[in-house]
C-alpha cells in the first residue's frame, strides 16, 4: 500500500480551517497521505467528532488494517514490510491515536521491527519461532505488545496491551537484549493498577520462571517505541483540539460564540502553535530514523540524533498533551465533563502514552544527557 | 472566644467519629444504594438534631442563640478533615432562600423537613444552552389564566415546560429549586420567577449524567407542561433573580474549608512524590526538580490559604469586598487543578507506585478529573476574572 | 542545489569576516557616532554591490537573474551568526513598496541611492494614541485646492500635520514613509495614503525616545504644516492601506533567521547556567532542576525552529497560509520571552556569575528587556492570537 | 511614632477600586496605617503615578525618615527602637519599594537588629562601637548596610548599598557569626557587575585584610534580610499593577479601553490575585516573627516557623512578581516600553531584590530543608 517515497505533496487541503489544517502543515509525500486517508476511512474517523465509546471488538477487525500494512513500517523490506518507514508508523501512530484504537500499536510495531532485524541478522537459519511469529504479525493473525524489563529481570511494569497479547517482547536495557516470550503462558500480567486509560488495556508482567529466550536488541527498538507513544498522543491531541475548535465556534454565550470571546479565542490559538511544535518535532523525529548510516561512525552518530530528537518529542508532547487536553475540557465546560462527550477518554489516553514511557521526566533526563549537561561541574 | 471554638472543635470531631457516613470520592454525593441513602439522610438529621447544622436560622426555625458564624467554619473543617459526607449545598442553599423569601406556610412547610433529613434539595437552574449566562434561561412558567402576569400571584397557577442541566443529586432529590421564564417580554434578568417544587410532580422526568469521573452527580431534567400552583412561587413572580443572586452568595462563609481541602492535597501529593518510584529505582521525591516543584506548589497553596482565611475573616465580621468571593474561588479552584497536574506529571514520571501509595494515586485520578467541575461550575474562571476585573480592578465590562 | 546554496554561504561567510560592521547589541541599530555611521552605510552599499541584498530586485534596478529566495534566508542567518549590522527591514521595507507601487520616476529615484547606502529609510506609522490598530491613524494630509480629493492625485499638494511616534532610525534617516489621512470621511483603513518624504523638509522636528534597554532607537516625529508634492504620494491617493499591509509582509522571508537566533540564545542559556555559581559554589548547570528547566526550554526552542522552518519552506514555494506568519511570529518572539525569563532567574538564584559568563550575563539582560519589544512591534502578541484564531482557526472576531 | 498594638482596622478604603485595595485586604492595626501614609507623605507617593528618575541625594534626606523611626523596627525598645515589630519594617520596606527609594532599607534594619541584639547581650559593658554605630544609625547619621560572607571569609557577594554604606555587617554562616566592618576603611567595594538595577547601588565586597570585629549573630537577622527583600519587591509590584490597571482603564484601542478586552483584563485579574497572595505570605511572615517564645523549645519551633514562613513568602515574590512585571511591561504595550515612563525600573529592582536573597531557588532548597523531602529515601 505504501509506494516509493515521490514528490512532497501537501497533506489535505490547507486553506481550510480547523485544526486539521494545523497537520498540514507538514510536508508529507503521496503515499503518506494515501496511507491517511485510508486509516482513517478503515477506523471509520470523522475528524470533528469524538468517539464516546470505547470500541472493544478490534481483534476481529485487526487483519484488514494490517493489509494496510500496519505491523510492517519498521520492518525490513526483505521480511514482508517497508523498511524502516518511521513516517508511515507515526502517521498511523496519530490516527490511532486519533480514533482512540485500542492495540498496542507502538509496542507491535517496535516489536515486529526488533524480531525482524533479529531474523535478519540470524539469516535464512533463523530462528523459527521469530519467523512465525513474524509471518502471523504481518498478517495480523497474533499481536506481540513490548515492554522494559526491570532490574530484578522477572517483571516489567507498564506492558500497554500485556493483558491480551500472543506474545511479548521485553526489553533488557542493562544488557542490549530483548526477552521474547512467545505464548500466553509465558507470562502473567496484573492489570488493577492501570485503568484510568479505558481505551487500551495495560498491565504490569511478571515473566514465568524459566521462559523466554534472549534475542539481540537492534538500536532502534526503544526509541521508536517512545516517539510512536508520543505519535499516538499528539494525533489525539490534535483531533480534540479541532473538536473543540468546531464546539466554540457555534456554542452560544451572552449572544456570541464563545469562540468569540478572547479569553477563549487567545488559548485555542496558542494551543494550536503548540500542537503544531508537537507535531512537528514527532515528524521531525521520524525523519531522523531514515537516514541510512554508512560507517560505524555514522551510526553512533545518527543512533545519538535519533535520540536526542525522540527525547525532544517525547518531552514536549508528554509535558504539553496533557495540559493542553486539561485546558479543553474548560473551554467546552460542562457538556465536556460528561463521560459521553469523550474528550476526557483522550485525557485518560495522552496521559497513559506519557506514562508508558516514563515521561516526561525520562525524556528530560535523556536530554541532559545527550545535551553533555550532567557532566558540568 | 479561641476556647470556645476549640471546645466546639472538639464537640464536632467526636460526633462525627460516631456518626459521620465516610464520603466515596471527591465531589461524590450521590447514594450508591438504598442503604447508603438511608444512613446519609440520617446523618444529616443527626447534624440537625445535634444543633451543628441550621444553628444559623431564626431561633424559631430551629437556630441557636449563640451560634456564631465561626463554628460553620469549624463544621466544614472537620467534615473535610473527617472524609465523610458533606451536607448537601442544595439544601442549605435552598434553607437560606427559604427563610429569606419563604412565605410564612412554606417556612412552616419546608424548613422542618430539611431539619429532618426528610427533603433533599436540587436546584433547576442550568439549560443546555444556558451555560454560565443564566439570564438567558429559556424554560418557560406560564401564567394561567385572567390573573396572569399581574404579579401578585393570587390564585394564578404555571404550566412549565423545558428542560434543565447539570441538576446535582435531581435523582434522589425530594424537592427541587427551579428557576423558570414567567414573562418573556422584559429584560433578561427581569422576567424569572423561582419556585420550590415537589420532584414527583407529573411531568418531571430525570436522567442522570454519567460524568467523566464515571459517576453521575448530575441530572438532565425534562418539565413537560409541569402545573405549578402559586403556592410554588419561592418571593415574587418576576422577582426569582434576587432569590438565585442572594442564594449563591449564601455558601460563602464555607469558603475557608476549602483551605484545609488543598492543604490535604498538598499532603497527597508528597505522599505521591515519595511513592513513586522512577526508573533508576528511586523515589520522585529524592530529586531536586521534584523538590522545586513541589517547593512552588507549596507557596501557591499557602497564598491561598491566606486569601481564603482573610476572606473568611472579612465575612465574619461582614464587611466583605464584592470581589472577595471569586478571588478566593479563582485562587482555589485553579491552584486545585495545578496541583493535579503537577501530580499527574509525577505519575507518568515513575514506572510503578509503592503500596503505601496505591490509594493516593487513585485520588489524585479521581481528583484531575474532578478538578475541572470545581474551575466550571459555580462560576467558570473566565466568569470570575471578569468579576474581579470590574469589581476590584474597576475595568470596564469586556 | 544545497551544494550551490553551501557555496553561496561560504561567500557570505567570507565576505562579512571582511567587511562586516559588529553590532552593539540585539536590536541595537542606531549608529553610536559619525564614525559609525559611515562605516553602516558603507556596509549596506558593500552588500547591495556584491549582489547579496537587493538581488531579488528586478534586474532593470539591479537584481540578479539567478537570486533564489533561499539566498535572503543565508545571507540573513549568516549576519546574525556573525553579529553584525543587519539590513534595516525599513530599507527593505521601502524598497519592497517602491518596487511595488512606486512611479518609474520614484524607481529611478529612490532605488540607487538605497543600493549606494545613501537613503537610510524609517517608517512614520505608528501615533501616540494609536498602537496595534492602525487604521485609526489620525495624521492628516490636508489636499490643497480644487483637484483636493479626486484621487488622481495631478498637481494636488498636501499639507501634513500630525505626531508619529515609535519610529525607528527615524533620528538619522534620510527619507521616510508616511501613511496619513487624507479623506476623513470614508472608512478607516479607506482614507489612508502612502508617501515617500526627505525628512529634511521644514516641518519635520524628530526626538529620540530613550527606551528602557538605555538604548534610543526609536523617535517621536512631529509633522507640523509639511508640504508634500503630488511626487511625495506612494501608489494612489487613499490607496495607502495596500502599500502598508503589503510592505509589512516583505520581511517575511526572513523570519527563517529568527530560528538562529533562538538557537544562539539557548547557548547562551547552557552558557549562563554553566557559569552560574549557587551560594554553595556549585554550578546551576549540575543541578537537576536547572536541566529539567532548560530541557523544557530546548524543546520549546526546536519547536519554534521546526515551525520557522516549515514556514520559510512555504514562503521559498510561495504557498503560504495567511495564518503562517502570525504562528511564527507569536512562537518565536514568546519563546524568546520566556527563555529571557529562565535567565533572569537563573542570575536571580546565583550569588556570582564565573568571569566566562560575565558578557553573557550581561546580553541577558539587555535581551530581558529587549525581548518585549519583539512581542509588542511588529503586531502584538495579542493581535498575533487573534489573527490566528480567525484565519487557521475559523473563529469567529473577538 | 508607632503605638502599641490596638484595635484592627483596614488600611485605606476598602471599598475603593484598584490595586491598592488588594493591598488593603490585609488586617493592620491604627499604627501601621499611620505609618503607611506618614511614609506616603514623606516619601511623595502619588500611588498610581510612577517614578521616572530615580532619586540620587536621598542621604540628605534620609534624617526625616529616620525621625519617624525606620531603622529602629526591629531594635529592642531599650535601645531606643520599636522592639520586634516586623509588620512595621514590612509595611516600611514595602512603601520604600513602591516609592524605588534608594536606601538599602533591608540590610540596614537587619543590620540594626544585629547590633542592637549584641549590644543587648552584652549588656551596659557592651562595646562602644557598637553602641556608637547604633544611636547614629537611629539617628539617620550613619547607614550600615549587610551582606553574607562568602565560604573564602574574606569576600561578600552582592551587597546592597555597599558602596556607599558608613559600615557594614557581614553573615557568616558557618559560624553563625557576624563580622562588623565599621567604617568605610574597612572594606573594598566592586560595583561594576550590578548596575541592572539603577535604583540602588550594590556590590561585591571585600574585606580589608586585618580588618572587623566579629559579634554573635541573633537568630532573625539573615530571616528578616530576606523578608524585607520581599516585601520590597511585592511594594513595587503592587505600584506597578495598580499604575498598569489605571492605564488600560484609560487607553483606547479599537474604539474601547483596552482594559476592557479579556486578553488585557483576565490577565490583570490574575496578576491581582497573585500579587494578594504574595502580599499575605510577606504579612504572614512577619507576623511568625513576632511571636515571643518562652522556652528554648518554644525558640527553635519558632526558628523553623519563621525561617519556613520567610522561605514561603521569597519564593512566592522573588520566582512571581518578575513575571507579573514583564507582563506589565507587555501590556502597556510601546509607552511601557520606554525609560521615561518607569515600569522597567521596577523590573530591575524586583529582579535586584530576588538576587540579593539568592532566589527563588535557595528559598526553595530551604523549603525542601524544612519540609523534610531531603531526608527522602
Amino acid at each position: 500500500m505504501l509506494t516509493p517515497m515521490s514528490r512532497l505533496v501537501r497533506l489535505g487541503s490547507r486553506q481550510g480551517t480547523g485544526v486539521d489544517a494545523v497537520l498540514t502543515t507538514t510536508f508529507a509525500s503521496d503515499d503518506i497521505v494515501a496511507l491517511r486517508d485510508a486509516l482513517r476511512g478503515a477506523l471509520g474517523t470523522v475528524w470533528q467528532e469524538l468517539p464516546s465509546t470505547v470500541e472493544t471488538t478490534w481483534r476481529e477487525r485487526w487483519e484488514p488494517l494490517a493489509e494496510l500494512g500496519l505491523p510492517g513500517f519498521c520492518v525490513p523490506e526483505a521480511r514482508g514490510g517497508f523498511g524502516l518507514r518511521v513516517d508511515a508508523a507515526v502517521t498511523a501512530a496519530m490516527e490511532l491515536g486519533a480514533a482512540l484504537h485500542p492495540s498496542p500499536f507502538a509496542g507491535l510495531t517496535a516489536s515486529a521491527h526488533a524480531l525482524a532485524e533479529a531474523a535478519e541478522a540470524a539469516g535464512s537459519s533463523g530462528d523459527p519461532v521469530v519467523g512465525g511469529l513474524l509471518d502471523d504479525i504481518a498478517a495480523g493473525a497474533r499481536i506481540c505488545a513490548f515492554g522494559r524489563l526491570g532490574p530484578d529481570g522477572r517483571t516489567a511494569r507498564l506492558v500497554d496491551g500485556g493483558p491480551d497479547a500472543d506474545a511479548l517482547l521485553l526489553l533488557d536495557r542493562t544488557r542490549d537484549e530483548l526477552l521474547l516470550l512467545a505464548g500466553p503462558g509465558d507470562w502473567s500480567g496484573e492489570p488493577s493498577r492501570h485503568g484510568f486509560d479505558i481505551t487500551r488495556t495495560c498491565a504490569d508482567v511478571t515473566v514465568t520462571a524459566g521462559r523466554g529466550q534472549r534475542i539481540a536488541a537492534p538500536v532502534h527498538a526503544d526509541a521508536l517505541y517512545e516517539l510512536l507513544l508520543a505519535a499516538d498522543a499528539i494525533g489525539g491531541t490534535q483531533r480534540a483540539l479541532d473538536h473543540t475548535v468546531a464546539y466554540t465556534g457555534q456554542r452560544q454565550a451572552f449572544g456570541r460564540p464563545i469562540g468569540g470571546f478572547q479569553a477563549v479565542q487567545h488559548r485555542l490559538a496558542d494551543h494550536a502553535v503548540r500542537v503544531r511544535g508537537m507535531a512537528l518535532l514527532v515528524h521531525e523525529a521520524a525523519r531522523q530514523f531514515d537516514a541510512e548510516p554508512r560507517s560505524q561512525e555514522q551510526a553512533l552518530a545518527q543512533a545519538q540524533r535519533v535520540r536526542r530528537a525522540v527525547a525532544l518529542a517525547s518531552l514536549s508532547v508528554s509535558s504539553g498533551a496533557g495540559h493542553i487536553l486539561h485546558d479543553l475540557l474548560q473551554l467546552t465546560g460542562a457538556i465536556g465533563f460528561t463521560w459521553e462527550y469523550g474528550l476526557h477518554l483522550y485525557q485518560r489516553r495522552v496521559h497513559q502514552d506519557a506514562r508508558l514511557a516514563a515521561n516526561p521526566r525520562a525524556a528530560a533526563r535523556s536530554l541532559a544527557d545527550t545535551e553533555g549537561w550532567t557532566d558540568a561541574h | 472566644m479561641r476556647t470556645d471554638l476549640e471546645e466546639y472543635r472538639a464537640r464536632v470531631r467526636a460526633f462525627i467519629a460516631e456518626h459521620g457516613v465516610p464520603m466515596r470520592g471527591e465531589g461524590v454525593r450521590v447514594p450508591a444504594d438504598a442503604d447508603e441513602e438511608r444512613a446519609i439522610r440520617r446523618w444529616l438529621r443527626a447534624l440537625y438534631e445535634a444543633g451543628f447544622l441550621g444553628a444559623g436560622w431564626p431561633v424559631q426555625w430551629g437556630g441557636r442563640a449563640d451560634h456564631l458564624p465561626q463554628h460553620d467554619l469549624v463544621l466544614m473543617e472537620e467534615l473535610i478533615r473527617g472524609d465523610v459526607y458533606r451536607p448537601l449545598d442544595q439544601v442549605m442553599l435552598a434553607s437560606h432562600a427559604i427563610i429569606e423569601f419563604g412565605s410564612d406556610e412554606q417556612k412552616a412547610q419546608l424548613l422542618p423537613r430539611i431539619r429532618g433529613g426528610e427533603h433533599v434539595w436540587c436546584q433547576l437552574f442550568s439549560e443546555p444552552d444556558v451555560g454560565s449566562d443564566l439570564a438567558s434561561l429559556r424554560t418557560r412558567a406560564e401564567p394561567d389564566g385572567a390573573g396572569a402576569g399581574d404579579g401578585d400571584g393570587d390564585g394564578d397557577g404555571f404550566t412549565v415546560t423545558g428542560q434543565k442541566i447539570w441538576s446535582t443529586d435531581a435523582q434522589w432529590a425530594d424537592m427541587g429549586m427551579l428557576l423558570a421564564r414567567t414573562d418573556p417580554s422584559v429584560n433578561r434578568h427581569a422576567g424569572i420567577t423561582a419556585f420550590v417544587i415537589p420532584m414527583d410532580l407529573p411531568g418531571i422526568e430525570i436522567r442522570p449524567i454519567r460524568e467523566m469521573t464515571g459517576y453521575a452527580e448530575f441530572c438532565e431534567v425534562f418539565l413537560d407542561g409541569v402545573r405549578l400552583g402559586p403556592e410554588h412561587v419561592l418571593g415574587e413572580v418576576n422577582g426569582g433573580w434576587k432569590v438565585v443572586t442572594s442564594g449563591l452568595a449564601s455558601e460563602r462563609a464555607f469558603v475557608g474549608a476549602n483551605s484545609l481541602q488543598l492543604e490535604r492535597m498538598f499532603d497527597d501529593l508528597v505522599a505521591l512524590a515519595r511513592a513513586a518510584r522512577l526508573p533508576d529505582g528511586t523515589a520522585a521525591l529524592e530529586h531536586e526538580d521534584t523538590q522545586a516543584t513541589l517547593a512552588e506548589a507549596l507557596a501557591r497553596v499557602e497564598e491561598v490559604k491566606l486569601i481564603v482565611r482573610d476572606t473568611v475573616e472579612r465575612i465574619l465580621i461582614d464587611d466583605e469586598h464584592p470581589s472577595d468571593g471569586p478571588v478566593a474561588k479563582l485562587a482555589y479552584t485553579e491552584t486545585n487543578v495545578a496541583l493535579t497536574e503537577i501530580a499527574m506529571g509525577i505519575i507518568t514520571s515513575s514506572v510503578a507506585i509503592d503500596e503505601a501509595g496505591a490509594a493516593v494515586a487513585d485520588r489524585w485520578y479521581h481528583n484531575f478529573l474532578w478538578g475541572r467541575a470545581l474551575t466550571i461550575s459555580g462560576g467558570a474562571s473566565e466568569i470570575m476574572r471578569g468579576l474581579i476585573g470590574r469589581q476590584l480592578l474597576g475595568l470596564p465590562r469586556a
